[in-house]
Order: structure tokens, then C-alpha cells, then sequence
């Protein structure tokens, strides 16, 4: 069905106002998007691991959730699903519910990438129905902006402190949707947002109606970490994914495919400078560290076009 | 009909799994648990249970899984032991405080290190104030019949909480002997089956569980936890007293063994009980007035029951599986004492840490205890704890 | 109470002998305990089980210090293992082995009780087709110990094999020979 | 309060009015709009309400005026000027 934004503002929200997120968050945006995905006949049993959206969308005694929504703790999200996926499976077989759930989990990068890594990846191999969502803001905002294995290199963070003997964060970000594609998963994704929001919706619609394990990556900026003003988030996005530094792309049955290709690649130092926790890159003497990411993502973008068969 | 057995401890408790039949059930294997979810395992290829079977990648995702399931409306089940159990503590609070009446089999072995697969209490004490209640088994018949109680004490409204039946590993889980188990459909019917209120797959009414607790809630919410582990009490012995009526076998809170007359008294948890009711039986035909105390419940803690069990005996022996590190004792010590103390029981007891990590405790222990009772009796100091063959 | 003793080696059987053993008894109505000493169980290394039966229910759960009987499967652990260690006066010891009477009480200095000889390994052998010496040793126990008329235990076996093997009728008839043979090849040194 | 700390029966966030932490304020303009719904999608605050196609003036009481929707509105229909009580 093609894609009509129209059409779907007609559906009712599902996430609601009220939330206590910052002022010009990504991860809001992310999360409806998502859930316009799921079609209004179908219930969903949502899991959250602790993180910015956890302590702002769930906090006693308001819900933001229109569906059900669980949030156990930081590094158990995939399981938590597994287990109401489980009860689910034995409802259906004992004839308990007759109404269809789709079982949808949110985490930030740290409650991904990290902590809750090892509960994924497990969920993804037993072949979980379920989708794992991340909003990745490449760090751990909700505790003060600490780094996570999602920063980029050379990142500002509280915890890669930039000075005299430091340019910020020393390891390269962690490729986790390669990651989750090599759990031979039916559907991985990755996105961001962009112009009506067409690449993020398609991506979350075809996960959550996949049946099996399916992970999708969304890059959602944070105003605050990432040091760049509120009202720019898309011409963030945007920059990231022209300069090939957040390539939009998709693993089906293990069939990779690119989204998009931009027909002139931006050079990553435009992307770079519209945040301030790169900063420091555009002081003198640091010129080689921008060459240094700019090759970083030059390596990476040509592995996955090859891997793409572009 | 019931029918008699004879079966493991290990194999007790899955049975009586086999007979509850829960909607979900994760496991992660550790020794000496692991032959739980392996009957599970083999009834579920021979098509004996119905269960979802999540074969998690850790003990903290079974715990999880069982928070997900128990919260989308159904039956969950976990076992553990040791590390496995450790690596849950987090969990263990959550799962208390959502008020989600999960049962997991424990099968008590020390807590490493230095690493060690044997049976001590120091896994389920170290999580002693996590909000779930706690049974203990003396034996397999008792693990069985626990087991088969856990969901009724649970689930019950006034309660909500999650429950833990506790046995001891090896000495128990993996000793054969004689026990009677219920048949399937009278076990059935006794558990019952289960009828959430809020959950997260009730199409009439979304539900969100674990909300940031604000510090203008959180308090309320801990005390409304203590409100349902006091009304626990009432519970375990309604349904205790329910399967007895049902089966012949009794429980309480606690045991009182030959304590009606009895001069020195032991308080112990778990399997050691059994072997300190043989050395009673020989010391009463030297005229000796011994008797045991076992507890059955430690969460809650049935501290007027044990106070009221001990308020004429000349010495008590109260013994802990578990060091607390405290340099006070163990956990049933302080419990006991300050039980002793709040209704004005002025019982002399001594505090034993014994059994760590598979110590065996046998007979004679229980003679050189109960020696040594006699002596604080007659006016012998005590040091605040001490230790059962220990090297010094 | 009759308290037995196993000392084998991981993966000989003695821990499923001495489960099989107390079968035996709860068939008869008996009270029973059958454990292992608690711990890994290691192909080859020393393991011990044990046995407690008795008439009337039992509540020690500790191990066993001064059996009624011990039961050797493997010889060779005598030179590592004190195998009469806290043996009851009057108790016994049953030995696998086809050792002289000689040669055993010489393995076995300063040990004057009762002493047992079955060479459960040829029997089991001969009869089953391979070296599970714990089908004839607990043929020897139940004889020993004098807890089971011949009959009575060869129908019980029967039973459990029966169910044991169901899909393979030739096995149960070697196990049941090499029962029916161990009891009468069974020697007191 | 409920048992466990559990909410339940769907959303009931908006009684809480987080449009009081906006210090700048967006205003829409509906005579510049053309209705391509852009802004839509991309409010973290579900504040653009939108009834048979087409957009309506902000929810004010959750708007926290982030100013994004007037950052992507390609008509100017949306200013995002100085002061809370732009409106």
C-alpha cells in the first residue's frame, strides 16, 4: 500500500501528549511513527527499557501508552518480551484471546547496544515474535550524556571529556544493525527521519508485520546531547544520512538492500558541525581527526554497498 | 487416588510442575536446578505439559521472562539456584513490587566464591528482603507439596506476591525417596486456575506496569508490599490447612517437633531438620527434653509463632545455613532473637552458622548442640554466634 | 535402618546402582534413600552413593558414616579409597572382583569382618555382552544384606527391567541371567 | 492507589499540561497552510492535531515549543517567534 500520511493522521494516536520528554526530543517522534505502523485493529503489548522514554511516558500514575506497556528494568527488555510473547502463544493455544497483539519493544542505545544487549540477542536467536525498536542517540542521556558503544569517535560526552589530552570518544561506534543482521533474523532495519517520515514508517510497518524477530534502528538526535538547536533535528538527520555517516538500509531474509543513495556524498564534516559535541574537531590541529572519521565512513559505506550488490 | 513414589527432590518439584501445568515457564541451567527445566523439557517432547518453554540465555532473563509473562495475565515458573539466583536479585525486587505472583523453585547451594556447588541458604537469604515469600522444604515430599501450594498462597488477592519454594540442593533435589504424590486431576483442582485482575492482554482494559515511582509514591507502594506479606501469613495457613484436609499432610508457618515438653530446642531451616528430629528421638530415650523448631515460612517470618514455640525452653539453638557477615550471626539468629526479644521470650540462644557449602551435618552435630544447650542452661557463657565443624 | 555404602568410579554405575537399589526396596514397601555424595560426577574419578532403608520412614539427611555394608565396584579403589572406614561390627563388605580369597584379605590388612566376592564384571560380560558390573553387585546386596527372598527380588527385577527395556526384550533377558547368576556366584571369603 | 503501582485503562497522560514549560511558542498561520501535514509526524508532543485530513492550531496545553514543526514548514505557515504566550 503506498504511503499516505493523510490516511494515517486519521489514525488515532497512540502515543500521547503529556509526556514529560525534553522539548524537541527524537525519541517521541520515533515512537509515533512506530506505532502508526501498527494497524488500528491490532492491540500491542509494549515493553520499554529503562531509559529518557521510560521515566517520562510511564510515570505513576500517568500513562502516555494508549495499548499496555510494561517496563521492568534497564537490561531485560527483549526478555520481557519474550515472556508476555510466551503468555500470549499460551493464551491463543487455550482459546483465552481471541484479539491480535503485536509485541513491540523500545530502548535507547545504551539499553541496546549494551546493558540490554545480551537479553536481544538472545530474544532474536529463540526467534521471538516480536520487534525490537531502538532509538539510538548514541548515548546515555537519561543519566547525564555518557558515552555508550553507540558514541561516535571523537564524540563529546560527560564521560569522553574533551581537553588538552583528549579529543572525546577513542573507539569507533559499535555497527549494531550489522550486529542484529548476523542473527539471521527474517527483517532488520535501519532509518532515521526524514522529510514525511516515509523510510521510518514502511521500516516499522513491514517489522512489526513480520512474523519472527525483527530489529529496527532508528538514529532519534537528542537536542541536548548532541549540542545542536532544537528546531534542527531534521536537517540533522538529513545531513547524517547524505553523508552516508547513518546509511538507510534493510537485511530481508538475509538479502541486503539500500534505501537510498545519495546522488553527491556529503562530506562528513557537514554533518560534523552542526553539533556541538563535535566541536572540537574544527579547532586548529584537529584537522586529521575529521579525515580520519570521513575515512571511517568512506570504509564502511563501501562495505555495505558491497554487501547491498550495489 | 494418590500415589506412592519414590523421587528426587529434584524430581518431585517437576512433577508437581507437570501437574500445575503453568502457561510459561524460562529457565537457565545451574547445578543443582538444572534437572528442573530438563523434566520440562522431556514432558514437553512427550506431551505432558502445555507450557510456553522460553529457554533464556541467563538466569536474569528467565526472571524477566517470568515479569513479562506473569504481567500479560498467565502462570509463570522459573528454578534456580546459587549464581543464577543472584543474577536475578535485581529482578526479584520487580517482580515483588509489581505485585506479580510468580513461583520459582529453589534449589539452595552457596553462593560462590570461592566457587562451590554444594547446599548452604545463602543464595535465597541474600535476597530475603526482596519482597517475595519464602517456603522452605525439609524434604521432597514437602518441596512436592510446597510446590503445589505456591500458586494458591500467591496468587490469593489479599497477597499478590511472588513465592519461592526453597529446598536444599543435592541433599534433597537429588536424594531418591519415598513420597506420595497427588493424582493429576486433584492436583489440578486444588491449584486452580488463575484469574488476573489488571494485565497486559486484557483487550478491555490496557495496563502499564513498573511506572517511575516518584518519591511522592514509591513509600505508599513499599508499605502497601508489608500490608501484603503480613496478610501472607493468614494465607499460607488457610491453604496449608486447605491441602491438608485434602491430603493428610499439615503445615504451618513453622513446626514445632516434640515441643511440648521440651527443656533445649533447635530452630533450623530445610533439610537439617530431619536429621536433627532422628538425634531427638534418641536423646528423649536418655531423657534428654529436646525438640525442634523448623521453619517453614521465613517471608514472612513468623516471629510470634517462633517466640511463642520457644518462650519455655531453657535454651534454644537457632542455626543458620548462611553467614551474614555481619559479625553477629546469620540472618535466623538476628530474626529469631529480636522475635525472643520483641515478645519478651528470656530464652538464652546460641547462634550456630553451620553447613556452608555442603558441610555435612549429621547426627552427632545434633547431640554436641544439644550438649552444649544443656551447658548454657546452666549458666555457661555464649558468644554471640559460633560456628559446626568448623577447622580452626 | 540398613545403611549401605557405594564406592565407585564416575561412570561405573554405582550411583545407578544404588538408585536401582533402593527401587528394589520401595517395591517392597520399604522406606528408602538413594543418593550420591554431592558433587560433579567425573568419568573415572572416586564417586560413593549411598542407601538407607528401613521400615519405617526415615529423616536423616546426612551422609553415611558407620554402614551396615559397602559395596566395592571398582577394586582397583582400595589402594586410594578407605573403603572400611566406620564399617559397623558385624557389617560387610562386598568386593567386585575375581581375586583369590588370598589376594583380597591381603588388599584389605587389618579389615576382619565379613568379606564378599562377586566377579560381577565376568558376569556381566558373559551375560549382558558388556562390563556394567552394578545389575550383578546389586543382586549381591539384596542377597547379603538379607533384605529380599530370591524369588521375590528376580520378580521385581523382572518388573523393572520389563518396563526399563521395552523396546528391548534381549537386553532384560541378559540383565535378569546375569541377576539370577550373581546371586548364586556370590561368595563369603 | 492501585496495587503494584500498575496504570491502568490507556492513556491518561494529557491531564498533565506540559505546555507550561514552553518559553517560546509556535503560531500557525492556517492561511499560509497547505496542508501537507509535514509538521504532523515530526512533533515529539502529539500537539498537531489533525481531524479529516487536515491540521488544526496547536494543542497548547503539551505543546513544549520545540520549534521543529516551524523548522520543516516549506510555506511559512508556522512562526516560531518570542514569548510563551505568543498565542
Amino acid at each position: 500500500m503506498a504511503y499516505n500520511l493523510k490516511e494515517l493522521a486519521g489514525r488515532p494516536e497512540r502515543f500521547a501528549p503529556g509526556q514529560r520528554m525534553c522539548a524537541g526530543c527524537g525519541s517521541p517522534i520515533a515512537m509515533r511513527a512506530v506505532l502508526r505502523a501498527l494497524h488500528p485493529e491490532d492491540k500491542a503489548v509494549i515493553t520499554m527499557a529503562t531509559s529518557c522514554l521510560e521515566v517520562s511516558s510511564l510515570i505513576y500514575p500517568y500513562s502516555a501508552w494508549e495499548d499496555s506497556i510494561i517496563h521492568a528494568a534497564f537490561e531485560n527488555a527483549s526478555a520481557v518480551t519474550s515472556g508476555a510473547q510466551a503468555a500470549y502463544t499460551a493464551m491463543k493455544k487455550k482459546g483465552k484471546l481471541d484479539e491480535t497483539y503485536k509485541f513491540i519493544t523500545f530502548g535507547g542505545d545504551g539499553g541496546t547496544y549494551d546493558i540490554g544487549f545480551q537479553s536481544l540477542s538472545g530474544a532474536m536467536e529463540r526467534g521471538t515474535d516480536m520487534v525490537y525498536v531502538c532509538y539510538d542517540n548514541e548515548a546515555y542521556m537519561n543519566t547525564g550524556i555518557q558515552r555508550s558503544s553507540s558514541t561516535p569517535k571523537y564524540a563529546e560526552t560527560t564521560t569522553t571529556a574533551v581537553g588538552s589530552e583528549s579529543n572525546g570518544k577513542v573507539q569507533t561506534k559499535k555497527d549494531l544493525t550489522r550486529v542484529l543482521a548476523a542473527h539471521n533474523i527474517p527483517y532488520v532495519a535501519q532509518t532515521t527521519f526524514l522529510g514525511n517520515l516515509k523510510d521510518l514508517h514502511e521500516k516499522a510497518e513491514r517489522a512489526i508485520y513480520t512474523k519472527g524477530p525483527a530489529f529496527l534502528n532508528v538514529m532519534a538526535p537528542c537536542p541536548r546531547g548532541w549540542r545542536y538547536d532544537a528546531p534542527d533535528i531534521m536537517k540533522v538527520c538529513k545531513a547524517a544520512v547524505e553523508s552516508c555517516v547513518w546509511p538507510l538500509f534493510e537485511v530481508v531474509e538475509g538479502q541486503w538492500k539500500l534505501n537510498y543513495r545519495p546522488k553527491e556524498k556529503l562530506p562528513v564534516e557537514e554533518y560534523l558541525k552542526l553539533q556541538g559535541r563535535f566541536r572540537h574537531l574544527f579547532k586548529p590541529g584537529r584537522e586529521s581527526l575529521i579525515a580520519e572519521i570521513q575515512a571511517d565512513v568512506d570504509r564502511r559505506w563501501e562495505e555495505l554497498l558491497k554487501l547491498c550488490g550495489e | 487416588m494418590s500415589r506412592r513414589d519414590r523421587l528426587s527432590g529434584n524430581e518431585a518439584v517437576a512433577n508437581a510442575i507437570r501437574q500445575i501445568d503453568p502457561d510459561v515457564i524460562a529457565a537457565f541451567p545451574i547445578t543443582p536446578s538444572t534437572e528442573i527445566p530438563q523434566y520440562v523439557s522431556s514432558f514437553l517432547a512427550e506431551g505432558k505439559l502445555t507450557t510456553e518453554f522460553i529457554t533464556v540465555e541467563s538466569e536474569h532473563s528467565a526472571i524477566s521472562a517470568c515479569v513479562g509473562a506473569e504481567a500479560a495475565g498467565v502462570r509463570a515458573m522459573t528454578a534456580t539456584s546459587s549464581a543464577g539466583f543472584a543474577y536475578m536479585h535485581e529482578m526479584l525486587y520487580v517482580a515483588a513490587s509489581d505485585r506479580l505472583p510468580i513461583v520459582m523453585a529453589v534449589v539452595n547451594r552457596a553462593l560462590t566464591g570461592p566457587i562451590n556447588i554444594n547446599c548452604d541458604h545463602s543464595d535465597s537469604m541474600g535476597s530475603r528482603d526482596s519482597g517475595w515469600m519464602q517456603l522452605y522444604s525439609e524434604d521432597a515430599q514437602e518441596a512436592y507439596d510446597n510446590m503445589l501450594m505456591a500458586h494458591r498462597i500467591a496468587e490469593d488477592p489479599e497477597v499478590l506476591l511472588p513465592i519461592m519454594v526453597c529446598q536444599d540442593g543435592f541433599i534433597t533435589s537429588h536424594a531418591v525417596q519415598n513420597l506420595v504424590l497427588e493424582d493429576d486431576e486433584t492436583a489440578k483442582q486444588f491449584v486452580g486456575e488463575y484469574h488476573p485482575k489488571h494485565y497486559l492482554l486484557n483487550p478491555r482494559e490496557p495496563a502499564g506496569f513498573g511506572p517511575y515511582g516518584i518519591s511522592a509514591y514509591y513509600m505508599e507502594l513499599k508499605r502497601q508490599q508489608t500490608e501484603a506479606m503480613n496478610h501472607a501469613a493468614a494465607v499460607i495457613e488457610r491453604v496449608s490447612r486447605e491441602y491438608g484436609d485434602l491430603t493428610g499432610r499439615y503445615y504451618g508457618l513453622i513446626e514445632c517437633y516434640r515441643m511440648e515438653d521440651a527443656e533445649y530446642a533447635a530452630v533450623c531451616i530445610g533439610s537439617s531438620a530431619g536429621t536433627g528430629k532422628a538425634a531427638i528421638e534418641t536423646l528423649r530415650s536418655r531423657g534428654v527434653r529436646a525438640g525442634l523448631v523448623k521453619i517453614r515460612a521465613f517471608r514472612p517470618f513468623p516471629a510470634q509463632a517462633i517466640a511463642q514455640a520457644l518462650q519455655n525452653v531453657k535454651a534454644v539453638a537457632v542455626m543458620d545455613k548462611a553467614d551474614s557477615f555481619s559479625a553477629c550471626g546469620g540472618p535466623l539468629g538476628a530474626e529469631v532473637r529480636a522475635a525472643l526479644y520483641q515478645y519478651g521470650a528470656r530464652v538464652s540462644a546460641v547462634n550456630f552458622v553451620y553447613g556452608l557449602g555442603g558441610r555435612d551435618v549429621r547426627v552427632d552435630d545434633f547431640y554436641a548442640i544439644y550438649r552444649e544447650l544443656q551447658e548454657v542452661s546452666d549458666g555457661k557463657d555464649y558468644p554471640m554466634f559460633q560456628y559446626i565443624g568448623v577447622r580452626e | 535402618m540398613i545403611e549401605i555404602r557405594w564406592h565407585g568410579r564416575g561412570g561405573q554405575g554405582a550411583k545407578t546402582a544404588a538408585l536401582l537399589l533402593a527401587d528394589v526396596a520401595f517395591t517392597k514397601g520399604m522406606y528408602v534413600q538413594g543418593f550420591p555424595e554431592y558433587g560433579p560426577e567425573r568419568m573415572g574419578a572416586p564417586i560413593t552413593a549411598y542407601n538407607r532403608l528401613d521400615s519405617e520412614p526415615i529423616s536423616i539427611h546426612s551422609n553415611i558414616y558407620d554402614p551396615d555394608l559397602v559395596v566395592v565396584v571398582d577394586e582397583s579403589l582400595i589402594e586410594s579409597v578407605d573403603v572400611t572406614a566406620g564399617l559397623k561390627e558385624g557389617g560387610a563388605l562386598i568386593l567386585n572382583s575375581c581375586k583369590s580369597a588370598q589376594e583380597i584379605r591381603a588388599m584389605l590388612p587389618g579389615f576382619a569382618g565379613r568379606l564378599y566376592r562377586v566377579d560381577a564384571r565376568s558376569i556381566s560380560e558373559r551375560d549382558i555382552g558388556k562390563n556394567m558390573p552394578n545389575t550383578p553387585l546389586l543382586a549381591a546386596v539384596v542377597k547379603v544384606s538379607g533384605m529380599m527372598e530370591p524369588q521375590e527380588f528376580f520378580e521385581n527385577m523382572h518388573g523393572s527391567f520389563a518396563h526399563k527395556f521395552a523396546s528391548k526384550p534381549e537386553v532384560l533377558e541378559g540383565n535378569m541371567k546375569a541377576i539370577r547368576d550373581a546371586w548364586e556366584e556370590v561368595v563369603a571369603l | 492507589m492501585t496495587v503494584g503501582g500498575v496504570v491502568y485503562g490507556g492513556a491518561n497522560s494529557p491531564e498533565v499540561k506540559t505546555g507550561e514549560w514552553r518559553t517560546v511558542a509556535p503560531v500557525f498561520h492556517p492561511d499560509k497552510c497547505r496542508q501537507c501535514l509535514l509538521c504532523f509526524p515530526v512533533c515529539p508532543d502529539s500537539s498537531i492535531p489533525v481531524q479529516d485530513g487536515r491540521r488544526l492550531d496547536f494543542d497548547y496545553d503539551h505543546c513544549k515549543g520545540c520549534g521543529i514543526c516551524a523548522a520543516v514548514c516549506p510555506f511559512g505557515a508556522i512562526t516560531y517567534g518570542e514569548g510563551k504566550e505568543e498565542k
